[in-house]
């Protein structure tokens, strides 16, 4: 049983995604003052997967080709007192705008009220905040994770029109993003079909093969299909299947497109998935701070656009978006 | 009738796992007697005492405890002491980190106003030590001291609690004489106010001098009760272990042969300067000095636990280096060290497990462990050195104390040294059982083992050793042979009277 | 003057964090930029002030020879459930309700370590499962807090110094206090120095164990509370999955024995702000994410193994390298 | 069997010698994380043999550095164990750069058949994971190696004062678990066939609560790698009964925890009614 009675879902105002991020490419006005721009980032979790690493790495190497921008990037370890330090430690700084992809949507406000308060612009990315706190923000810049996982039910529902039995293997339990991809998932899809189990796999694929092989045992061929709630997920239970000679449909809920995932997309390994590249982040987010640090007018919402996409098309999303498949 | 005892013990029965450690024990007290009790190692006196002060409860109902006239059962050793019933432990049972006074009052700290008063606890601490004549600093923490003085802290926790019985289990183990007196005189005043003490030693002079009434203890019985006034050290010994002992002290008698070790100029900042010395094959050489002198340590650096800053150590005819204790094993060299639980038991191990583990690089089948000689090398000194022990698997934490010392010095002899440096080895040990190691000593320097004797007892270092070295203050102070080590001569050297100092150093 | 300056040296010698920590200050402050500024110290204390009442708690437990692994998912617990409950029971019947539950564990924690003789790492390694599953119970998600009261209180500050760090100085000055001027305070030393000359003396060893249990998981509790408050919010992720190393790590940073016994109060402060200090010297230095915990760790050999030489040096030279540490191996 | 391919109980082994020397290795979890992303990116390289040979050659020097640090400088193992799981934590990135490591182009190589192949109708890795176990048994049981180990730890200065080379073993205990995580890493990368830098975090408390749960001291000197086998089974097995069972991982993990107290209570009192009066230690 649990008591929480947190029941909206979409946290972020869930306007459509209306503003494709490649266009913002504008060139720093400003040339009056030969200012330095100083931008501090307090990332979520660096190095814990490809998305955020790729992100850090294109958020930087994007930094660097802009005139007078210094970017400083820390990470907070999944810790919101690690992150709110930095912000403080921004602050004592007295940086320009601060950039935080938040490790908690609710727990991270009190941060973002102290920058405020301090007069320093602060903006956040990828991980949505909590409507309560969006006063103190100056801009938001993300995906929708809650409609990554509505979309992957409707492919699932897609292909089973007539029901079936899924399994659902969750990230670690607890943190937002794991929520909404659960949440998303579990409030759309059609009546026929039914979850048989949700496990935690955290994010791991050891974990995420043991509780595989741990469901296969339990239902066996019961099971229709897998909706993971990442590709590092689907590869790991795809291991325990493939041990089981199990052939079912997995659906992961994001997919990054990296050459890894790509690749088992066409093997046909992961078979429909939510593409939420890493490619649009840069530009958006750093464009985003560095207006906001000049001061100067910023759209509150960007999101970036969502593709469904399976096996067969894959490459052709990607190419046809401007992402590269990268690694 | 019955208020002529402040206490009684009657039918206590105690037993542990394969052994009965007290079985049917008697036991009385008169209000200001001195009992002392007698037995041999693992007789079961520290047991008795520990079943007083409430450590252990005795097994059936049948055991029963009449303290100033009632029946009391002291589930826990806080209930006794409460009840004024305090126990100087026989393995020291204090509390490193803390400071002198502290452990003195340990559980009984002075409050003032809800806290603890930390003055009143220095004075008070300050007052119980002069009484003894220990010369510490109360807020000094025990871990520094050495050990004599760590037990003497012991004897004024015993005598700071005012006791209506005080049990004291081997208080003067590492005590000097002159301690020792001092010790005696504060018993003899205790007693003048009506305490009671329960005396537990193994020194049968120190009985005959200090007790009213002997109670000897043997196999967990009750098997004797002397006035002290009208019987003999002979008599209790011949109830004690059933055969009286003709001579205490062996002298060795071989001709000392080749030279085995030769240690010239060694030297350790702060703790030893200028130590040369020789010995050899067949010969005992004993190292006496007054506790802190520095003996231990110069032969922790012989056996490799520390490094000397200086000097050179010739060994059979080689100059050596040794660097760990594993090369001075190589070398046949052993080691009793005079700490048994901290350093020379693993306490949680069996005692077939501990007595061949210096054995063990001897004893491999390719780099397997021959187990059936760890069996072998047991059973072989727990004959030689008559080691009372329930089993070869019994833990050696629950030997008593004398066995304790005898599973160490066992686990020694079993590689057969060349070398063998004994530090107090019968510290605890009783008088039976310490005969036999000394005779045991004096055979093998005849089967041509060279011996460095410590120790603290001068009967036993004036009985024992050819050859003596006397030290004071991490030097040699004198060097005696022959005729030349009595106890005359040696207290000179010690004492630092004149000297004739004709032969300071060896070689 | 001579007199002063051996007293300080002789403390230096003693309490070895306090040169570590100024050599890490006076390094700090030379090489950063901004790292000497008011505002900044300010910051790195307030940073840590819930931290310091976790290590507070961890000093009683460590200094009684054991250690507490639930620490962290049980303040994870507390959190949850004081910001919980405030709207159903109203805000300070739900931080009773936290404090309580808190000492409650701390009293279970210990029964079971005494009573039934259960191993205290497996204890509170089972506690710390078990927290966190009654956590993940009771709410999966982040839990919004509902007064605005009660969030303010840990804004609010008092003389310049944030409220939470006064009451973590509280409490470190009130836990020095129970530890040097009350009887469970020696026990607890006694008691942790050589257990069984601590039960011989007639010191209650189970009712101090059991009480040093409950200290350590009522901090856990207050530390909860503290960043409910701090947050305005409770994540079931607090305290998850290293809140209780880095309590230990302070504590035994700060030069109290691991196996019990020695230490006190102000070395855990002073582990506590060395730590503080480097975390914060790290993010003023923009390190790259990657190299934050290779710096950390390699600053926490450094620091112990400083710690051993100043050790060193400071035992007097008679008879004190003899090996003799009382029954566990010289672990410190 | 599928229970016995868990990594815990492949660092099991080791994890036991370092407890019996009466220290911790927490940096088992990030030293097995680092050798699976090293061996995936090595293969990619140099191939599976050299990428193999690195990889143990990394584990051994890792463990060598904890284990100087503690045996001979004498450092407090917990720490250092801790200091040292950051400092591999970030080689790890720097190794992958924060990425996933991914193997290429090994459908064909034998080098997958040690995680996924089978010996007969056994799993290779159970295979070797019980040979491993029995062999470290037997080393501990055993040889002089063993039974002074069980010395050092149950008194680490009565072994040194009984020519046993107490720093050397130390050492020892700590190189062999750095060696012996590595090679878990090689078969989890094997097993998995790609490593995120994350891996194995937090494996290392699982481990050691297995290997106590096994009947090891915490303080040294006793303790047996086929009961800390069993203990890591344990937990394992109730693992995959509460899957079974269908409980939600928060009702799991709260199980877990009541579980471990009850058989550990159990297996207390029925070890007490054995031996009653022995000295009870503490922690
Ligand atoms: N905790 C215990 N567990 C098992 N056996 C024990 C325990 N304590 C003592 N014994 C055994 O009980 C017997 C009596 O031991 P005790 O310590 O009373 O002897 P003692 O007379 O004091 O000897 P010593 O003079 O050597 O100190 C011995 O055989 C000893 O092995
Ligand atoms: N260290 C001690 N010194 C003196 N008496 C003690 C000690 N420990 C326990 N006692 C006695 O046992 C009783 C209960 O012990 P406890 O440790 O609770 O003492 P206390 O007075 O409650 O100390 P505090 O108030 O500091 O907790 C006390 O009334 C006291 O007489
Ligand atoms: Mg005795
Ligand atoms: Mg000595």
């Amino acid at each position: 049983g649990c008591a929480s009675s947190t029941d909206s879902s979409t946290p972020a105002p869930s306007s459509s995604a209306d503003q494709p991020a490649s266009d913002a490419s504008s060139e720093a006005p400003a040339d009056g003052e030969k200012e330095v721009v100083r931008i501090g980032m307090s990332a979520n979790n660096i190095g814990i997967d490809d998305y955020q690493t790729k992100c850090d790495e294109l958020l930087r190497e994007y930094a660097s080709t802009l005139e007078g921008v210094e970017l400083t990037v820390l990470d907070a370890a999944g810790d919101v007192n690690t992150q709110i330090s930095q912000i403080q430690d921004f602050i004592q700084q007295d940086m320009d705008a601060i950039i935080v992809w938040a490790t908690d949507s609710v727990s991270v406000i009190p941060g973002l009220q102290q920058a405020q308060e301090a007069g320093v612009p602060i903006m956040c990315t990828n991980n949505p905040i909590d409507p309560s706190g969006e006063e103190y923000l100056t801009a938001f810049v993300g995906p929708d994770h809650y409609q990554e996982a509505v979309m992957c039910a409707e492919m699932l529902a897609d292909m089973f029109p007539d029901g079936a039995n899924v399994v659902q293997l969750t990230g670690t339990p607890g943190y937002d993003v794991s929520t909404w991809r659960q949440d998303g998932f579990e409030a759309s899809i059609p009546e026929n079909i039914t979850i048989l189990e949700t496990q935690n796999a955290d994010w791991n694929r050891e974990k995420a093969q043991q509780q595989m092989e741990k469901l296969i045992l339990k239902y066996g061929d019961q099971i229709d299909a897998l909706y993971a709630a990442d590709d590092n997920i689907a590869i790991g239970a795809y291991n325990a299947l493939k041990a089981a000679n199990m052939d079912i449909p997995i659906i992961a809920c994001a997919f990054i497109g990296n050459e890894e995932g790509v690749k088992c997309m066409e093997d046909g390994i992961i078979d429909a998935c939510v593409l939420q590249s890493p490619f649009p982040e840069a530009p958006a987010v750093m464009d985003t701070a560095v207006k906001i640090a000049k001061g100067e007018e910023v759209e509150f919402l960007t999101r970036y656009d969502l593709y469904p996409v399976t096996s067969e098309n894959v490459r052709q999303v990607i190419t046809d978006n401007g992402f590269e498949v990268w690694k | 009738m019955e208020n002529e005892y402040i206490l009684e013990m009657r039918h206590i029965t105690k037993s542990f796992p394969g052994v009965t450690a007290l079985d049917d024990v008697d036991l009385k007290l008169r209000p200001g007697e001195v009992l002392a009790l007698c037995g041999e190692n693992g007789a079961g006196k520290s047991t008795l005492m520990k079943v007083l002060a409430g450590i252990y409860q005795p097994d059936s109902d049948k055991g029963e405890i009449y303290y100033q006239g009632q029946r009391r059962i002291f589930k826990a050793p806080v209930e006794a002491k409460q009840a004024g019933i305090i126990m100087v432990f026989q393995e020291l049972s204090l509390v490193m980190d803390l400071s002198v006074a502290e452990n003195i009052y340990l559980g009984s700290l002075p409050l003032k106003h809800g806290r603890i008063d930390w003055k009143t606890l220095y004075e008070d601490a300050r007052k119980v030590l002069a009484e003894i004549k220990c010369d510490v600093d109360p807020k000094t923490p025990i871990g520094s001291l050495p050990i004599a003085q760590r037990q003497m802290v012991e004897i004024a926790r015993g005598i700071a609690l005012g006791a209506k019985i005080l049990i004291l289990d081997e208080p003067t183990s590492s005590l000097t004489d002159k301690e020792k007196d001092v010790f005696f005189e504060n018993i003899r005043e205790l007693k003048q106010k009506g305490t009671s003490v329960i005396y537990i030693s193994h020194k049968m002079d120190e009985i005959m001098e200090i007790s009213d009434r002997a109670m000897v203890l043997r196999d967990g019985k009750a098997s004797g009760d002397f006035a002290t006034a009208n019987t003999t050290i002979d008599e209790i010994i011949q109830c004690m272990i059933g055969r009286s002992i003709s001579n205490y002290y062996i002298k060795n008698k071989a001709q000392p042969g080749e030279e085995l070790l030769r240690v010239e100029g060694l030297c350790r900042e702060g703790q030893y300067e200028d130590i040369s010395f020789s010995v050899r094959r067949g010969e005992i050489v004993g190292l006496y000095g007054l506790v802190g002198a520095g003996r231990t340590e110069i032969v922790e650096s012989l056996f490799g636990i520390t490094r000397p800053s200086r000097g050179d150590i010739y060994y059979k005819g080689k100059k050596i280096q040794i660097r760990n204790s594993v090369q001075a094993v190589r070398h046949k060299m052993a080691f009793v060290p005079e700490n048994r639980k901290e350093q020379g038991l693993v306490l949680g191990e069996t005692c077939r497990k501990n007595i061949s583990l210096v054995k063990l690089p001897w004893i491999k089948k390719g780099g397997f462990v021959d187990t059936a000689k760890t069996f072998e090398i047991y059973e072989e000194y727990r004959h030689k050195l008559k080691i009372n022990a329930a089993s070869s698997e019994q833990l050696t934490a629950q030997l008593s104390g004398g066995n304790q010392q005898k599973i160490v010095l066992g686990k020694w002899l079993a590689i057969q040294p060349d070398l063998l440096i004994l530090d107090e080895p019968t510290r605890g040990i009783d008088i039976g059982a310490k005969a036999d190691i000394h005779r045991f000593i004096s055979q093998l320097a005849e089967e041509g083992m060279a011996v460095i004797l410590i120790s603290s007892e001068m009967p036993e270092i004036i009985g024992v050793s050819n050859r003596l070295l006397c030290i004071r203050d991490g030097r040699i102070c004198a060097q005696l042979s022959g005729e030349d080590i009595n106890e005359q001569r040696i207290i000179n050297a010690i004492m630092n009277q004149p000297e004739d100092r004709s032969n300071p150093a060896a070689s | 003057m001579s007199n002063l300056f051996t007293w300080i040296t002789e403390k230096f010698r003693k309490n070895t964090i306090i040169p570590i920590f100024l050599i890490v200050f006076l390094v700090c402050s030379f090489f950063i930029d901004k790292f000497f500024s008011l505002g900044n110290f300010v910051n790195i204390l307030g940073q840590n002030a819930e931290k310091g009442i976790l290590a507070a708690g961890m000093t009683f437990v460590i200094l009684n020879g054991y250690f507490d692994l639930s620490v962290g998912t049980l303040m994870g617990l507390t959190s949850c459930l004081t910001v919980g409950l405030t709207p159903v029971i109203g805000l300070i019947p739900s931080i009773l309700l936290a404090l309580c539950l808190g000492a409650a564990v701390g009293l279970i924690n210990g029964l079971l370590v005494t009573k039934l003789k259960i191993n205290a790492f497996i204890v509170t390694l089972a506690g710390m499962t078990i927290f966190r599953g009654i956590t993940y119970m009771y709410t999966q998600q982040t839990v919004r807090g509902s007064s605005k009261a009660f969030y303010e209180l840990s804004r609010g500050s008092f003389l310049g110094l944030p409220n939470p760090v006064w009451i973590c100085l509280a409490f470190i000055l009130l836990g020095q206090a129970v530890l040097y001027f009350t009887r469970h305070g020696r026990n607890t030393y006694a008691a942790g120095g050589n257990m069984s000359s601590a039960q011989n003396a007639g010191i209650n060893v189970d009712r101090t164990v059991i009480l040093n249990f409950v200290i350590c998981s009522f901090c856990a509790a207050v530390a909860g509370v503290m960043y409910a408050s701090k947050f305005n919010s409770a994540s079931p992720t607090l305290g998850w999955p290293d809140a209780h190393m880095l309590a230990i790590a302070a504590v035994v940073l700060g030069g109290t024995k691991l196996s019990g016994g020695y230490g006190n109060m102000f070395y855990t402060l002073g582990g506590l702000c060395t730590l503080g200090m480097i975390n914060n010297a790290m993010n003023l230095l923009k390190l790259s994410s990657y190299y934050n915990t290779l710096v950390m760790g390699i600053i926490l050999i450094i620091v112990l193994y400083m710690d051993i030489v100043l050790r060193e040096q400071s035992v007097p030279s008679k008879r004190a390298n003899i090996p003799g540490a009382p029954k566990k191996l010289q672990k410190e | 069997m599928s229970t016995i391919r868990t990594t815990k109980i492949r660092i099991a082994p080791n994890t036991t010698y370092v407890i019996i020397g009466g220290n911790f290795d927490l940096s088992v979890g990030s030293i097995l994380s680092f050798s699976t992303v090293l061996v995936i990116q090595l293969f990619n390289i140099i191939g599976p043999v050299a990428a193999m040979l690195a990889v143990v050659f990394m584990g051994i020097l890792f463990g060598l550095i904890s284990g100087l640090l503690v045996g001979y400088l004498r450092l407090n193992s917990m720490i250092v164990t801790l200091g040292m799981m950051g400092i591999v934590q970030a080689l790890t990135y720097f190794v992958s750069g924060g990425k996933n490591s991914v193997l290429k182009n090994a459908e064909t190589s034998w080098f997958l058949q040690i995680g996924q192949g089978f010996v007969g109708f056994i799993p290779t890795l159970v295979v070797i994971c019980l040979i491993t176990v029995a062999i470290f048994e037997i080393v501990l049981k055993r040889t002089v190696f063993g039974s002074q180990l069980m010395s050092v730890g149950g008194n680490q200065i009565a072994s040194r004062f009984s020519g046993v080379n107490d720093r050397k073993l130390v050492t020892l205990t700590f190189i062999l678990s750095g060696m012996m995580t590595a090679i878990a890493g090689i078969m989890l990368a094997s097993r998995v066939g790609s490593a995120q830098n994350a891996i194995g975090e937090g494996y290392e408390m699982d481990v050691i609560a297995g290997v106590i749960l096994g009947g090891a001291s915490l303080t040294g000197g006793s303790g047996s790698v086929v009961k800390a086998f069993i203990g890591i089974l344990i937990l394992r097995v109730l693992d995959n009964g509460f899957v079974m069972m269908g409980l939600p991982y928060s009702t799991q993990w709260l199980a877990n925890g009541l579980i471990i107290l009850v058989v550990v209570c159990v297996d207390l009192q029925s070890k007490r009614a054995k031996i009653q009066g022995k000295g009870g230690g503490k922690a």
